[in-house]
C-alpha cells in the first residue's frame, strides 16, 4: 500500500517503522489499560478512575512518569549487555508486526516465508531477555533469564508444530496465502487441537501467567527486569504487551482466518479477533495460580511436544489420503 | 557484592548438611528481608544448587519490637495494647489470652455474658486471620483474584468488629474481669449474616481453588511436615493437625467457656501443603459452627464484674496460659514477683516454633516450593520476633 | 497408657535415676497452669529432655529467668508438654548469674541475698540434639540474657542484630529509671 | 567595622530586574506535565514491616482500591517504585536494610511514614528502649505522616492524595501558598 504512495524505499521504510511504533505504543498503553480494568471487574474493584475518562490517561501517566525516572545501572553490571537488553527485546516485534495482513490489501511486507520470519524474530527476543538477566549481575534477575531461555525452547517447538501443521494446510508460508485459503472457513474447525495447543504455546511463550515463571512475582521478585528502573523498564513491559499483541495476530491468522468476516470491513474484524484473544489471555491470567518450573518444562516436553507431533503426523496423512 | 554472582559461584559455607568440602556450582541467595513473599520481614538465606535448595538458614529478629522487655517497664493494665499487635492478625486471641491469664493469676470471675462474646470475637478473629492466609498463599503461588475475594470477605468480618471494639486489627478489647463494651443486637444480627454469607461463600472458594488442576499440582506433597518433625519442633496449630495429629488447645486444656461447644478439630493425614491449606479452610466451618452456638446461647446481663478491681496486683507466683491462636498454641508465662509490674513476661509463639521446623522442610525443594511452604505455615513475623 | 499413668512413668523415671527433683513451691495446675515443676541440675537436662522426648511429650518452651537481683543465679525454664490431654511439666535449672549485678542507684533493692549461692554450673548443656526446637529458643537465651549454652552448634544472636553489644532482657538493662525522663521522654 | 548597604532600588528598577531574571524559555508546562504524570502515577514498593502492611493491603483490595489512584501498581523491586510506604515497626535491624532499599529507589522518590511507630516509635516508645528506630525520619526523609495505629485504609488514601498535591504543586508550591 505504502509502495504507492511513495516511490523511495528508504521513506516508505521509515514511515512504515513510525506507523509501526505508534500503533504498539498506542496499543501498549491500551493493553495496560483494559488488563488493569479487566482484572478489577474480575477482583470486585473499579481500577483506574482518576486519570482521564475511567481512567483511559492513566497508562499515559504511567508513561510519562517513567521517561521522567532517573536510569540506574548498576555498579558491576555488565555495562554494553544491560544498555542493549531492552533493545533486542523490542526490536523484534517492530518486525513482527510489519509481517501480517490486517485487511486484504493493508500489510507491510508480504514475503514468501512470512511465518518462519515471525517466529524467527519472536525467538530474537528471548536473547534480549538472557542478556538483560546476565547484565543485570543480580541472582534473581540471572534465575529468571535462565528460566526464561529454558522456557522458550521448551513451547517454541510445539507452537512451530502446531503452525506447521496449518502450512500444511495452506501449502504456504506466505500469510496473505494463509489467511486467503481461509475465506470460507476457519483452521480453527480443521485443526482445534493445534489451535489449543498453540494457545497454550502462545501464553508460555509470552511469559503469561500461569507461565509467567520469569518474572514470577512471588518468586524471583521482578526476576530478569528486576534492575531495570525507569524507561527501560518501560520498554521490557512494552514489548511484553506488544509481544502479546503479536501471538495474538500469529493466531488469528493461522486458526481464526484474519480479516475474514461478515459485514464490517477487514480490519476491524481482525482487530477484534486479536484484542478478543488478549483478553482471554488476561482472564488466564486473573484466574490460575502459576505452575511450578519443573512442572511448566515437562508439561511441554511430556504432554505438548508429543501432541503436536502426533497432530502434524495426522495432518499429513490425512491431506496425503483424502487431497486430490 | 564485589564479586559477580554466577551460577558457577563456588560455596564458601563451612555448616552446610552435606559435608564440609564446598560444593561445585552452589550459590546462595538471599531472599528477604524486602522480598513480596517473605510475609513482611522474613529472610531466608538460601543455599542453592541451580533452582534446588541443598540448605536453608532462616535468618528472624528484623521486627523485634521488644514486646517482653516492655512489660518489665509497664504494670498489667499498660500490657495490655502491646497484645494485639504481637500477632496482629489474630490480635482479638492474644489481647484476650492476656486477660485470661492475668484474670487466673488474680482469681477474677468473668461474667457469662462477656465469656460468650469473647468466644465469638475469638472466632470471628480466627476467621479473618484464615481468609488472610488463603488470599496471601494463593498469591505466593501466583492466584491473584483469590487474594481479592479472601479481602472483600474479611472487610466484613473488620465492620463487624471494628464497630464493637473501635478498632479494624490491633483491637484491645478485653479488660481484666471482661470487656471494654458490651456488644448489641446489630452485632448479632450482623455476625448471623456474616455466617450466611460466607457460608455461601466457601463454594466459591472452592471451586475457584481447591480443584484447580495448578493449585494441587503446587500443593501435593509440597513441604511434609510429618508427625515425627512436628514433635520434635513443637510445631502446633492447623501445620499440626496437618500432619494427623488432633491436638487443639481448645479441647486439649479448655479456657473460657471452649467446653460447651460442639465443633470438630479437622485433621489431614498427609501432612503437606494441601493438607495444611485443608485444615486451614475446614477450621472456617467449624469457627462458624462455634459461632453460630454462641450466637443462639448467649445469655444477657453484665460483662464486668459488680465490683471491678482498680489495682492489678498479683501475688508472687508464676503462670503458663495457652489457647489456641490462628497459627497454633499462644502461651503466656507470666512470673510476678508481687509487685503491679510483671517480672517477666515470656510469649510463646506458635509460628516461632513452626518455622524453626523450615531448615528440615525446605532442603531438596526448589525456589518455587519455597515460596509455598512458608506461605502455607502462615507465619506472622512480628509474632516471631515478638 | 492412660494419662497419669504416663505422668508418673515419666516422673519415676526420672526421679529415680536422680535427674530431677519434685520443686516444694508447685502450686498445681489450677493456679499455676503446670502439673509438674521440677528442679533439674544442668548436667541432667538433656537426659531429662531424653526421657520426655522417648514419652511422647514435645518441647513446649525454654525461657530464661533473671534473678540475679534477688538469688544471685540465672534461672532457665523449659516446659514439656503432649500433643493431647495438658499434662505439663515444668523444670528449673539454675545456673550461676552472667555478670554480677550492680543495683542502679535510683533503685532501692528490696531483697538483697543474704548468703552467696552454693557454687552453679556457668553454663547448661544443649537439649537441641533431642529437641530441634530448643536450637532456636537456646539462641534466643543466649541473646537475650548472654547465658551460654554447651555443645549447641550454631551458637548466636537470634533476633537482635549480630553487631550489638548487650544483652537485652537482663534486667539492669535499659532501666527505665535510668533513663533521661527528659524532653522525649514520656515516661511509664 | 562599617556595614556597607546597598541603596534601595526603585520600583521600576526592580520590575526591570524581576523581568530580567526571568528565564528566556519556561519549561513549566513541561514541568507541570510531567509532575502531573508523577502525582497521578505513585507506584509503591511492596514492602510491609508490621501490623500496617495488613492495612496496606487492605487499602489495595477490593473496597478501598488503590488502583483508582493509579496507586495500586506494588512493584516488588525498589528499581520500578516510586514511593516507599512505611508499613510499621522499624527495628534496629531492619534500618539498614530499609536505607539501602531507599538507595536502590531511582528518583524522584517519595516516602510516606504510615502509623505511629514511623512517626516517633508510636506504642513501642518508651526511655531507654533498644529495639527500634523512633521514627522513618531517622532513615529517609519523609513527604507525608499518617498517624494512626495502624491508620484505616481510608486514612492511607488521603495519604496518597495528600502526596500527589504536593508532587502536582511541584516547585511552585510556595507560590501558591502565597497567593
Amino acid at each position: 500500500m505504502f509502495n504507492q504512495l511513495f516511490g523511495n524505499i528508504w521513506l516508505v521504510t521509515l514511515a512504515s517503522g513510525a506507523v509501526i511504533m505508534g500503533f504498539l505504543t498506542v496499543n501498549a498503553l491500551f493493553l495496560v489499560w483494559l488488563e488493569r480494568k479487566l482484572s478489577a471487574r474480575f477482583q470486585r474493584r473499579l481500577g483506574p478512575t482518576e486519570v482521564g475518562f475511567a481512567g483511559t490517561l492513566q497508562t499515559l501517566a504511567d508513561a510519562v512518569k517513567l521517561l521522567g525516572k532517573q536510569l540506574i545501572t548498576p555498579r558491576n553490571a555488565d555495562k554494553p549487555l544491560y544498555h542493549l537488553a531492552p533493545v533486542i527485546v523490542f526490536m523484534p516485534v517492530v518486525v513482527g508486526v510489519s509481517l501480517f495482513p490486517i485487511d486484504r490489501q493493508l500489510m507491510f511486507v508480504d514475503l514468501n516465508v512470512g511465518l518462519v520470519l515471525v517466529f524467527a524474530f519472536a525467538g530474537i527476543g528471548f536473547i534480549g531477555i538472557f542478556m538483560a538477566g546476565w547484565g543485570s549481575n543480580n541472582k534473581y534477575a540471572l534465575l529468571g533469564a535462565m528460566r526464561a531461555v529454558a522456557q522458550n525452547i521448551a513451547y517454541e517447538i510445539p507452537l512451530i508444530l502446531s503452525a506447521l501443521s496449518v502450512t500444511l494446510l495452506a501449502r504456504s508460508m506466505k500469510l496473505s496465502a494463509i489467511v486467503e485459503a481461509q475465506s470460507t472457513l476457519p483452521y480453527l474447525l480443521f485443526q482445534p487441537l493445534g489451535a489449543a495447543i498453540y494457545l497454550i504455546g502462545a501464553v508460555a511463550e509470552t511469559n503469561r501467567a500461569p507461565f509467567d515463571i520469569p518474572e514470577a512475582e512471588s518468586e524471583l521478585v521482578a526476576g530478569f527486569h528486576s534492575e531495570y528502573s525507569g524507561m527501560r523498564f518501560a520498554v521490557f513491559f512494552l514489548a511484553e504487551y506488544s509481544n502479546m499483541a503479536i501471538v495474538s495476530m500469529v493466531a488469528t491468522t493461522l486458526f481464526l482466518g484474519g480479516y475474514h468476516g461478515p459485514w464490517l470491513p477487514g480490519y476491524v474484524w481482525f482487530f477484534i479477533k486479536v484484542y478478543g484473544l488478549i483478553s482471554l489471555m488476561m482472564w488466564f491470567r486473573w484466574t490460575f495460580p502459576r505452575l511450578r518450573f519443573d512442572q511448566l518444562m515437562s508439561f511441554a516436553w511430556t504432554v505438548l511436544v508429543p501432541l503436536s507431533l502426533a497432530n502434524l503426523m495426522g495432518t499429513a496423512v490425512v491431506l496425503k489420503v483424502f487431497r486430490r | 557484592m564485589p564479586t559477580r554472582a554466577k551460577a558457577g559461584a563456588v560455596s564458601e559455607r563451612q555448616h552446610s548438611k552435606l559435608g564440609d568440602a564446598p560444593l561445585p556450582e552452589t550459590y546462595h541467595l538471599n531472599m528477604g528481608p524486602q522480598h513480596p513473599s517473605m510475609h513482611g520481614v522474613l529472610r531466608l538465606v538460601l543455599h542453592l544448587d541451580g533452582e534446588r535448595i541443598l540448605d536453608v538458614d532462616p535468618v528472624i529478629g528484623y521486627a523485634h519490637r521488644a514486646h517482653e522487655k516492655m512489660a518489665e517497664h509497664r504494670n498489667y493494665l499498660m500490657f495490655l495494647p502491646n497484645t494485639s499487635r504481637v500477632d496482629y492478625l489474630s490480635g482479638m486471641i492474644y489481647n484476650l489470652a492476656y486477660c485470661q491469664a492475668v484474670e487466673k493469676m488474680l482469681e477474677i470471675e468473668v461474667p457469662e455474658r462477656a465469656e460468650y462474646i469473647r468466644v465469638i470475637c475469638s472466632e470471628l478473629n480466627r476467621i479473618s486471620s484464615h481468609l488472610l492466609w488463603f488470599g496471601t498463599f494463593l498469591l505466593d503461588i501466583g492466584g491473584i483474584t483469590p487474594f481479592l475475594y479472601a479481602f472483600d470477605d474479611r472487610e466484613q468480618i473488620l465492620e463487624i468488629l471494628d464497630r464493637v471494639t473501635g478498632s479494624r486489627l490491633t483491637y484491645c478489647y478485653g479488660r481484666f474481669g471482661g470487656l471494654t463494651e458490651d456488644v448489641d443486637t446489630t452485632f448479632l444480627d450482623q455476625t448471623r449474616a456474616f455466617v450466611k454469607r460466607l457460608r455461601e461463600r466457601l463454594p466459591e472458594y472452592h471451586a475457584l481453588v481447591t480443584g484447580n488442576v495448578i493449585f494441587r499440582g503446587r500443593c501435593e506433597g509440597v513441604g511434609v511436615i510429618d508427625q515425627h518433625v512436628a514433635l520434635a519442633y513443637g510445631v502446633t496449630g492447623p501445620c499440626l493437625r496437618a500432619a494427623g495429629i488432633a491436638f487443639d488447645v481448645r479441647r486439649a486444656e479448655p479456657y473460657g467457656i471452649y467446653d460447651r461447644f460442639e465443633f470438630d478439630i479437622p485433621t489431614e493425614q498427609s501432612g503437606d501443603a494441601l493438607a495444611r491449606y485443608k485444615v486451614r479452610v475446614a477450621e472456617i466451618e467449624q469457627s462458624l459452627r462455634i459461632i453460630e452456638q454462641a450466637v443462639a446461647q448467649i445469655p444477657d446481663g453484665p460483662i464486668m464484674p459488680d465490683k471491678p478491681k482498680k489495682r492489678f496486683k498479683p501475688a508472687a507466683g508464676e503462670l503458663y496460659f495457652a489457647v489456641e491462636s490462628a497459627r497454633g498454641q499462644f502461651g503466656i508465662y507470666i512470673v510476678s514477683d508481687g509487685s503491679e509490674i510483671p517480672f517477666r513476661i515470656k510469649l510463646r509463639t506458635p509460628s516461632f516454633s513452626n518455622l524453626a521446623a523450615m531448615p528440615a522442610v525446605l532442603p531438596q525443594t526448589t525456589i518455587a516450593d519455597t515460596i509455598a511452604i512458608v506461605g502455607s505455615i502462615d507465619v506472622v513475623i512480628p509474632e516471631i520476633d515478638r | 497408657m492412660s494419662g497419669d499413668a504416663k505422668i508418673s512413668a515419666v516422673l519415676e523415671t526420672l526421679l529415680a535415676a536422680k535427674l530431677v527433683q519434685q520443686d516444694e513451691q508447685g502450686v498445681g495446675y489450677a493456679k499455676s497452669g503446670m502439673h509438674h515443676e521440677l528442679l533439674c541440675p544442668a548436667e541432667a537436662i538433656r537426659a531429662a529432655a531424653t526421657v520426655y522426648r522417648e514419652a511422647g511429650f514435645f518441647l513446649e518452651m525454654v525461657t530464661c529467668l533473671d534473678l540475679r537481683e534477688t538469688a544471685r543465679r540465672m534461672r532457665l525454664v523449659y516446659t514439656f508438654n503432649r500433643l493431647g490431654p495438658a499434662e505439663r511439666h515444668r523444670l528449673f535449672v539454675d545456673l550461676a548469674e552472667v555478670k554480677p549485678f550492680e543495683p542502679s542507684p535510683n533503685v532501692k533493692s528490696n531483697a538483697t541475698p543474704a548468703t552467696d549461692p552454693p557454687a552453679l554450673p556457668q553454663c547448661a548443656p544443649s537439649i537441641s540434639s533431642v529437641y530441634p526446637a530448643a536450637d532456636w529458643f537456646e539462641r534466643e537465651i543466649f541473646d537475650m540474657f548472654g547465658v551460654q549454652f554447651s555443645e549447641h552448634p550454631n551458637l548466636k544472636r537470634l533476633l537482635l542484630p549480630e553487631d550489638a553489644d548487650f544483652h537485652a532482657l537482663l534486667r539492669d538493662f535499659g532501666r527505665v529509671e535510668d533513663a533521661d525522663q527528659g524532653e522525649g521522654g514520656r515516661g511509664v | 567595622m562599617a556595614v556597607r548597604t546597598t541603596p534601595p532600588l526603585s520600583e521600576a528598577e526592580e520590575a526591570r530586574l524581576m523581568k530580567e531574571a526571568e528565564p528566556l524559555i519556561s519549561f513549566h508546562l513541561l514541568d507541570d506535565l510531567i509532575n502531573r504524570a508523577r502525582a497521578n502515577s505513585l507506584w509503591p514498593l511492596t514492602f510491609g514491616l508490621a501490623c500496617c502492611a495488613i492495612e496496606m493491603m487492605a487499602a489495595g483490595a477490593s473496597r478501598f482500591d488503590l488502583d483508582r489512584f493509579g496507586a495500586g501498581v506494588f512493584r516488588p523491586s525498589a528499581r520500578q517504585a516510586d514511593v516507599m510506604i512505611f508499613a510499621g515497626t522499624i527495628s534496629k535491624k531492619m534500618g539498614p536494610v530499609i536505607r539501602a532499599l531507599w538507595d536502590q529507589m531511582p528518583a524522584p522518590k517519595w516516602a510516606i511514614a504510615m502509623g505511629g511507630c514511623t512517626i516517633d516509635g508510636g506504642p513501642f516508645k518508651y526511655p531507654n528502649q533498644y529495639a527500634i528506630y523512633e521514627g522513618a525520619d531517622q532513615l529517609v526523609p519523609v513527604d507525608v505522616y499518617i498517624p494512626g495505629c495502624p491508620p484505616r485504609p481510608e486514612a492511607l488514601i488521603a495519604g496518597i492524595l495528600k502526596l500527589r498535591d504536593k508532587i502536582k504543586a511541584g516547585h511552585r508550591f510556595e507560590e501558591q501558598q502565597d497567593a
